[in-house]
């Protein structure tokens, strides 16, 4: 699904991506895990579009989307959600998902019926909500909301795309308990119909979400193999887990 | 006549610096875009001509000049412009603009329209011939035009020594990249700001002193130079000191350069009436010409200060 | 819903109390309107004019032709839309009976069509642009400045008579400043070596460094210069600074004034002295009228009147002279037109008498910058340039 | 987002008066008013134009006076040649041509301009837009023709079949008929598809090209938009004044643009016609009080800015939604 060669980003001399590779396979849920500073942000933005790479190639279902803006790889089916929540706090919660829609429908230039009207539109952004349930919430702004059910709207804005492969950043960042439950239950029942690249911090999601981790350590992979292999490996222990316990 | 035209050049482009150090550090620090920064270039060349009147004497009214227009510019912080920080830069346009509004006419009230002209000593009225060159038969140049030159520059080797060596300059450089960190710091942001500030309009402040002599202080003198002196910080990149000196100088020589050449060559291509209506519009124009192809090819200017 | 309610009651009556308050003059009053510039820069000779005219109001007891009489002053703020903008408010809002004023050409040039239209009359107390003498005339306007041409043509010939050979000149982009140059050029028989035209309005330039080297390289014999207001003071700064008093001796017109010297006398720069202009009228001028105008002025001001106050003051005297004639009744435009085109009435200057494009036909004097009995500087004339000289484009009007 | 009951009553209100106060003053021999209303009117296209950039889209453009300019010359320039000659196929009197000319030549200009400018952000966009409405200013400075720095009056207004421009009542009625279908016209636009997109890029632009939205052909065509209608604002500008000059053009103007918009509030579609009158009605009397009116007047703006946030239409919001009538 996503096959990543040789990618490589720098910053003045700091290299936060340095010859990643990467192979993401269909329908399989891909965790990227590494400590801070690895380059795990930036290698995001580099396979959503957001930064321009300096070197190395992206395949996305066999098409070179290396030099692909952010929105025609979206168009593609390769969508993102954010690290830091980004939903558009001035509109309803079902405006949102509707802009996500009217995204994937095409160009929206029509400029005279209103768009709240378009029941076609609204049918499939409530369709959505409801997959991660937040069907009531609808009329809501989504400034008002609860973080955590924020972080679920950032989700159902991405699956509005219609994605093929989600990229999931760091999905449970500064979230309590219960809500983390909520989102990790939401995320399995994701699983299998959409193919996810997972990069987070809590490793019992990670490991009880993901089929395949890779390893990512001062901006190269240094291991990639499925929960039990990257347990267990030497490489890992020493370059990451060792030092946390 | 080259080279007296590259020294006016390089004398308005030194206070062009003078007036967009001070819009580049406030822009780069605090995100304020201040187009009252204009008023303190005329308020300086207005205290500064009644203090010469009164004193008699040009280098005494710079010297009392500057506490003057430092404590003007705290007033002006505290009350007003201290409270658009945290604003948007579109509040901050029209906020400003108001400010220009009352400076000006504040200083219409005051001291009149007719403006001020300011007495120099007799030593400063001379000229200085400087020999000859290849394009030039004489280089005889206004003593006070040398002057005015050699002041900005000290100036501006002191901004630098300033910005570039000293614990508050860490801090502006600092602050220029990265806001947050001011106040992880521990600083005391506030201070900080006020401080930067009230630098910024004395320098604005000592750029109108030093060009009253030659033009006098006259009512909305700063309005036309400052949108210049906003090209010049654009282009010299937000926040950056010496993309503020190095655009200050380029522009300064583009517009001299034009205004003295430019006819010359269009007569070339049209009829000498048409080119001479056209030259100095082509010559204001050019400025804004250069800054459009500059940010189509660096859209941050060109020594943007390095982010995050 | 209360907020609702009352506002467009109080928006309406504010309105229509604004409307009306215009209306308080008695309907026989008479009501002239005066635009000049009260701010910005341009305000040092809008003041000016307006001194005079108060000044002559006051001589007159505040009254033509038996009735009271009240000027509206209104401000261009130097910009021909603002000036146009001004104009219409006088003619339709406070309906005055005759309009006057206008220092700059281009706020003439925007500003005339809309009182001509009117069929009302205009009299421009300074702006002289060639088209209004020539193509463009129109009978209902009037001058009692000079056309823009005529100052600079005597000047022309003063070089002739001086015999100098080469001439830089200088002077604003605009109207004027084009006419000015056309002027001069116009009569001068020597060379015209080099030209430049400068930005002017309410953001001039007003740093001349680059365009004084370029003068002094070109190795003239003379520089003319057009600086009028605030910039005038600025240039001959900038030519005492770069010592060309000795090797570019300086020609003047409408630059040296009443207004700029005692600025140049206070900061010093005796470069001006000395130097040389043509104009129509001095402070010293022998005229009956001028005594009583000089004197009058610098009793009550303090100050040399410049002769943007003098052209000022004789339009208010001229229209004085239509109301004494028609007992105060402005409202007969033709009637007025016949008075006005007799321009009998005591001048600043002397008599004179209107062309057919009702531009003045009047003297041009040379005059020089001297120290006056008291050690003010001012002007003195030195000679008769033109007698009765009519401007070069009333023989293009067609009326 | 949502307009409440207050705005909304108080736009119809004001829209009553704006055409009822100049009219009935008009016939009742104050014809000046009807000229103040008309320029009013007039900078409310244009203030509504710029709204569409600026509150639609949230793009600060600091050079939208151009294309009043563009629009105005667009009837001097054809009329001027068709007068003295010259000019070859542009000279001509008909308002057609001239609305054509505007409307052709500010499409062009805002889609090459737009083009480049919305490649820069922030700070950087207000410049820019600013340089590209000073080189206008400068190239129309520099046409000795078109009379440089002096401008030109427009001898004879736009010619068309059945409508007289020169009839003050008749060019009022064309303006304001004009703002009212503007207004409808935003309004749909505002909450259509193209609309919800606007507001989603203001909000938050890379959030929106995250969800495959190609931003940049949303926001130039806003920007072209915004261009056309305010040119066709500079064509009324022209048969209403009949003088234009590059003056009109300065980025003070384009300031005073702006600050109508601010004053009215960017959220509300009628936030613009509310600024335009008051800064209209507030010129003329504070200028008839005193020659230092400029004071006045700048400390209003810096009030206006430190004391009502979201403008005039942002207050009357909150008004209305403290009093429990406008919630949304």
């Amino acid at each position: 699904m996503l096959e990543v060669s040789a990618l490589s980003k720098h910053y003045g001399g700091v290299k936060a991506t340095d010859q990643v590779n990467l192979n993401v396979k269909a329908g399989e849920c891909h965790a990227i895990i590494g400590p801070n500073g690895a380059g795990k942000t930036t290698l995001i933005g580099q396979l959503c579009g957001e930064l321009l790479s300096d070197a190395g190639v992206i395949f996305f279902q066999g098409r070179n989307v290396t030099g692909l803006p952010m929105h025609r790889r979206v168009q593609l089916g390769l969508a993102r959600s954010f690290q830091i929540t980004s939903v558009f706090d001035d509109m309803t919660v079902l405006a949102n998902v509707a802009v996500a829609v009217q995204a994937n429908r095409g160009h929206s230039f029509r400029f005279w019926r209103p768009v709240s009207r378009n029941e076609s539109i609204n049918a499939r952004a409530l369709e959505v909500l409801r997959l991660v349930g937040m069907e009531v919430q609808h009329q809501q702004l989504a400034g008002a909301l609860s973080h955590g059910e924020r972080r679920q709207l950032e989700i159902a804005m991405a699956l509005a795309t219609e994605p093929q492969l989600l990229l999931l950043d760091e999905p449970m960042a500064g979230m309590g308990a219960e809500e983390s439950n909520a989102m990790l239950a939401m995320l399995q029942a994701l699983k299998g119909d959409i193919t996810l690249l997972l990069v987070e911090h809590d490793m019992d999601v990670v490991f009880s979400l993901a089929d395949t981790i890779s390893v990512l350590v001062y901006g190269q992979v240094i291991e990639t193999g499925s929960p039990a292999q990257i347990r267990n490996s030497a490489t890992v222990r020493e370059a990451y887990l060792g030092d946390a316990g | 006549m080259i080279a007296v035209q590259t020294i006016n050049g390089l004398q308005l482009g030194i206070l062009l610096f003078l007036l967009s150090s001070g819009l580049t550090l406030t822009f780069g620090i605090m995100d304020l875009i201040n187009l009252s920064h204009a008023s303190f270039y005329m308020l300086g060349a207005f205290v500064c001509a009644s203090l010469t009147v009164l004193t008699g004497s040009f280098l005494l009214a710079i010297v009392m000049a500057v506490p003057i227009t430092a404590f003007i510019a705290f007033v002006v912080e505290w009350s007003i412009v201290g409270r658009l920080y945290q604003r948007d830069h579109l509040d901050q346009l029209l906020a400003t603009f108001g400010l220009i509004l009352v400076a000006d006419t504040l200083v219409h009230w005051f001291w009149g329209p007719s403006g001020l002209a300011v007495p120099l000593p007799a030593w400063l009225q001379g000229q200085v011939s400087l020999g000859a060159s290849l394009f030039d038969p004489a280089i005889v140049i206004p003593t006070y035009r040398l002057l005015v030159l050699g002041f900005g520059i000290a100036v501006a080797l002191g901004l630098f020594w300033l910005v570039g060596y000293t614990r508050t300059g860490m801090l502006i450089r600092a602050g220029a990249s990265n806001r947050v960190m001011l106040s992880a710091l521990g600083v005391n942001v506030r201070l900080l700001f006020t401080g930067v500030f009230a630098l910024g309009s004395v320098f604005a402040a000592l750029a109108g002193m030093l060009i009253a002599p030659v033009t006098e202080a006259s009512i909305g003198m700063g309005n036309d130079i400052i949108i210049t002196a906003f090209v010049v910080v654009i282009i010299g990149g937000v926040g950056s000191i010496k993309g503020a000196l190095l655009a200050a100088l380029f522009i300064g020589l583009v517009d001299t350069f034009g205004r003295a050449f430019l006819d010359v060559l269009l007569m070339q291509i049209m009829s000498s009436q048409a080119a001479e209506t056209a030259a100095p519009a082509i010559s204001a124009m050019l400025i804004y010409l250069l800054m459009a192809v500059i940010l189509v090819v660096k859209p941050q200017g060109l020594f943007p200060p390095a982010q995050r | 819903m209360k907020l609702i309610n009352t506002r467009p009651a109080i928006l309406l009556s504010f309105v229509a109390a604004c409307a009306l308050s215009t209306a308080v003059f008695a309907a026989e009053d008479i009501k002239i309107g005066f635009v000049t510039t009260l701010t910005t820069g341009g305000a040092v000779i809008g003041n000016d004019q307006r001194d005079a005219v108060n000044l002559a109001m006051e001589q007159l007891g505040n009254t033509m032709g038996g009735k009271p009489a009240t000027i509206l002053f209104e401000d261009d703020g130097f910009k021909p839309e603002i000036g146009k903008q001004v104009t219409d408010k006088l003619i339709k809002q406070d309906k005055v009976d005759i309009m006057a004023g206008y220092i700059w050409s281009h706020v003439l040039m925007a500003s005339y069509r809309s009182v001509v239209n009117a069929d009302k009359i205009l009299i421009s107390a300074n702006a002289g642009p060639s088209p209004l003498a020539g193509k463009l005339c129109h009978a209902n306007f009037f001058s009692t400045s000079w056309q823009n041409d005529q100052t600079p043509m005597a000047m022309g010939e003063l070089l002739n008579s001086k015999g100098v050979k080469s001439l830089y000149v200088m002077a604003p982009n605009y109207a004027a400043g084009k006419d000015m140059v056309a002027g001069v050029e116009r009569t001068f028989k020597g060379e015209i070596i080099g030209r430049d035209l400068t930005k002017w309005g309410a953001d001039a330039q007003l740093d001349f460094s680059a365009e004084l080297a370029k003068a002094r390289a070109s190795g003239a014999e003379g520089l003319f210069v057009f600086y009028p207001g605030k910039a005038g003071g600025a240039f001959i700064q900038q030519y005492t600074q770069a010592g060309l008093q000795s090797e570019l001796p300086l020609y003047t017109v409408f630059t040296v004034d009443s207004l700029s010297l005692p600025k140049l006398q206070a900061g010093g720069l005796d470069g001006v002295m000395g130097s040389e202009m043509t104009l129509f009228w001095s402070p010293d001028l022998d005229a009956p009228q001028n005594r009583i105008f000089v004197d009058g002025f610098r009793e009550k001001y303090g100050r040399y009147p410049s002769f943007y106050a003098a052209q000022a003051y004789d339009a208010i005297n001229l229209i004085n002279a239509a109301a004494a004639e028609l007992d105060g009744d402005l409202s007969d435009t033709d009637a007025v037109r016949a008075v006005l085109e007799k321009a009998d009435f005591p001048s600043v200057r002397g008599n004179y008498t209107y062309g057919k494009n009702h531009m003045p036909i009047q003297n041009f004097y040379s005059r020089q910058v001297v120290a006056d009995a008291d050690g003010n500087w001012s002007t003195k004339i030195t000679g008769t340039v033109y007698e009765n000289h009519q401007d070069s484009y009333a023989s293009e009007c067609k009326l | 987002m949502t307009d409440s009951r207050l705005p909304t009553g108080v736009a119809l209100i004001t829209l009553i008066l704006l055409a009822g106060v100049p009219l009935s003053l008009y016939y009742a021999g104050h014809i000046f008013w009807l000229d103040i209303f008309t320029r009013a009117v007039v900078l409310a296209i244009a203030a509504a134009s710029l709204n569409l950039m600026l509150g639609f889209a949230g793009l600060a453009s600091f050079g939208h006076a151009a294309y009043l300019g563009i629009g105005a010359y667009a009837v001097g320039v054809p009329a001027y040649y068709e007068t003295y000659g010259g000019g070859g196929m542009i000279a001509s009197y008909s308002g057609w041509w001239h609305l054509g000319l505007a409307l052709g030549a500010s499409a062009l200009f805002a889609a090459v301009t737009g083009a480049i400018s919305l490649r820069t952000r922030g700070i950087h966009f207000i410049m820019i837009t600013m340089a590209f409405g000073q080189m206008l200013f400068y190239l129309l400075v520099s046409i000795d023709e078109y009379g440089a720095d002096d401008g030109m009056t427009v001898d004879l207004t736009s010619q068309f079949s059945h409508v007289d421009l020169s009839d003050p009542v008749m060019l009022f009625g064309i303006c304001y008929g004009s703002l009212l279908l503007l207004l409808l016209l935003q309004y749909r636009l505002k909450h259509s598809h193209f609309g919800r997109i606007l507001a989603a890029i203001k909000q938050n632009e890379n959030r929106t090209r995250a969800l495959g939205v190609n931003t940049f052909y949303y926001k130039l065509t806003a920007y072209v938009l915004a261009g056309v209608i305010c040119a066709y604002a500079g064509v009324l500008m022209a048969n209403f004044s009949t003088f234009i000059s590059p003056g009109m053009i300065e980025w003070t103007r384009s300031g005073e643009l702006m600050f109508m918009v601010i004053l009215g509030g960017t959220a509300w579609v009628f936030g613009p016609v509310v600024g335009a009158m008051i800064f209209v009605l507030l010129e003329y009397f504070l200028a008839g009080l005193t020659v230092y009116w400029h004071l006045p007047f700048g400390l209003l703006l810096i009030l206006t800015v430190l004391l009502f946030r979201g403008g005039l239409g942002g207050m009357l919001q909150r008004i209305g939604a403290t009093r429990g009538e406008g919630q949304s």
